[in-house]
């Protein structure tokens, strides 16, 4: 899986490309504890290049959404594939987490406090 | 048609992309959907996941995975030699796990396969049993 | 990193396919281009295509492909028990060919492949083994 | 691998879909030599859909050829992807066969007479 990162209004906006899975959680949850610090209030991940994800996949981002929230912050998710969402909706994640369709809506709704 | 093939690996993460995409390949050769695929790339992920963390708790083992197509249905055994599950009933619970974990793996096979069965031994190891018939042929029946 | 995978599958030609996409995925771990990969694929499809056709002349039979990672280098052996080649260095013969076919295979083996190598008894079956070593890392040799 | 036929100027062309090896070659010499007649004098095999090729699918592309030469016919490769015409130039068959880019180039050289 390949992480790029960017940071805009004081979120950050991490955008995921391959598998999704044991073999690359650690590496997702090492680089999002890096990367987050206590100025950061707004996590937001761009799923559109996750070609696959399973349950280690969400439990890695289970631990950033704990990890934002920590912080007082946010998280958001960013294109969502039908495949995915599916995966997230029979965890019941969706129940705590929001989803966004573009950037924009994702910056404008993700903790405007 | 009838065929059968078994893909046994070493118990590292590296190996689970090699196990869904060989067991997808496999599958392949009945008419299931995409999304019925990529089901079935779940259901082997957290499999073999499982066999990984909670079998062999990251030490080395085999995982053997036998991949079977018997009147037009998919039969996928997934087996470790690892420490076995003690409650098989409670393992299969939403939200049980004994690792820190979501506790799903086993709740997304059993969504995801048509049918779905664990034996398991403690300290002998532990053989999911999974079926999954494609879509199209359930109507015709 | 060492990791070792085995791949065991019916003779039938539906099963060609599998075995090439699951070499290649076993070797994607690699630093393999893409070209490379390809080649890998055609030097798989040809030694399992010749187990099915001339090991087990399309009889059944099982064939059974061995992958290993050692030291940065890709192992291959594929392996029949089938019929076995009575003279090893002639079957290597470009158009050589006992069943009216192109007599390309092993020729195409040994294009793609860094080592190849033919083990074979009469009677008892054929086994194929190759290496294969990403070109960047030969450049750095 | 799927095929799919088309006649024009009393040429067959033949467009070739997925993987070409021992499982899908008997599928392919069945389909010609049902499809071929003498009224047709040029044989053009479409490969850009070919992701794959080795010896096995190399061979039912000679069949096909020596099937169209004993009708006094051509036969010509159209949109050969670099990975497939290696695999041609390795076997030695381009001495033999043509390759064209467009199917009015192929239409427009094989078998004028
Ligand atoms: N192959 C296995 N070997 C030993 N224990 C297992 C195995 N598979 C599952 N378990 C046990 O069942 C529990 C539930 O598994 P699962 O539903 O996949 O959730 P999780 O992997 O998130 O813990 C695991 O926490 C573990 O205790
Ligand atoms: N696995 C095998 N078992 C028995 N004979 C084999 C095997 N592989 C190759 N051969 C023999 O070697 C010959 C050359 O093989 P190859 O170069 O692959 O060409 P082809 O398959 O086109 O005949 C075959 O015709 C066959 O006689």
């Amino acid at each position: 899986m390949d992480l790029s990162f960017k940071e805009k209004e004081g979120k950050l906006i991490v955008s995921l490309k391959g598998d999704f899975d044991l073999h690359t959680a650690p590496g997702f949850k090492e680089a999002i504890t890096k990367k987050i610090n206590p100025q950061i209030r707004g996590l937001i991940l761009n799923l559109d290049g996750i070609k696959f994800i399973d349950s280690s996949g969400l439990g890695a981002i289970l631990v950033s959404y704990k990890k934002i929230k920590g912080l007082g912050g946010e998280l958001g998710l960013l294109n969502v594939t039908p495949q995915v969402r599916r995966i997230f909706e029979l965890s019941g994640m969706l129940k705590i987490i929001n989803l966004y369709s573009s950037e924009k809506e994702a910056l404008d709704n993700i903790f405007r406090g | 048609m009838e065929n059968k093939a078994r893909l046994i690996v070493d118990s590292i993460s590296e190996n689970i992309g090699l196990c869904r995409v060989t067991v997808a390949s496999f599958a392949a050769q009945l008419d299931f959907t995409l999304s019925e695929l990529e089901e079935l790339k779940v259901a082997i992920s957290e499999a073999v996941s499982n066999s990984i963390i909670h079998g062999y708790k990251e030490e080395s083992g085999k995982i053997e995975i036998e991949m079977g197509i018997f009147d037009g249905k998919l039969q996928i055994i997934v087996e470790d030699r690892g420490c076995g599950i003690e409650d098989i009933e409670e393992a299969c619970q939403p939200t049980y796990t004994t690792e820190g974990r979501m506790g799903l793996g086993l709740v997304f096979i059993d969504s995801f396969m048509d049918e779905f069965k664990v034996e398991s031994k403690l300290g002998e190891g532990t053989r999911l049993k999974m079926l999954k018939v494609p879509i199209q042929d359930k109507e015709i029946e």
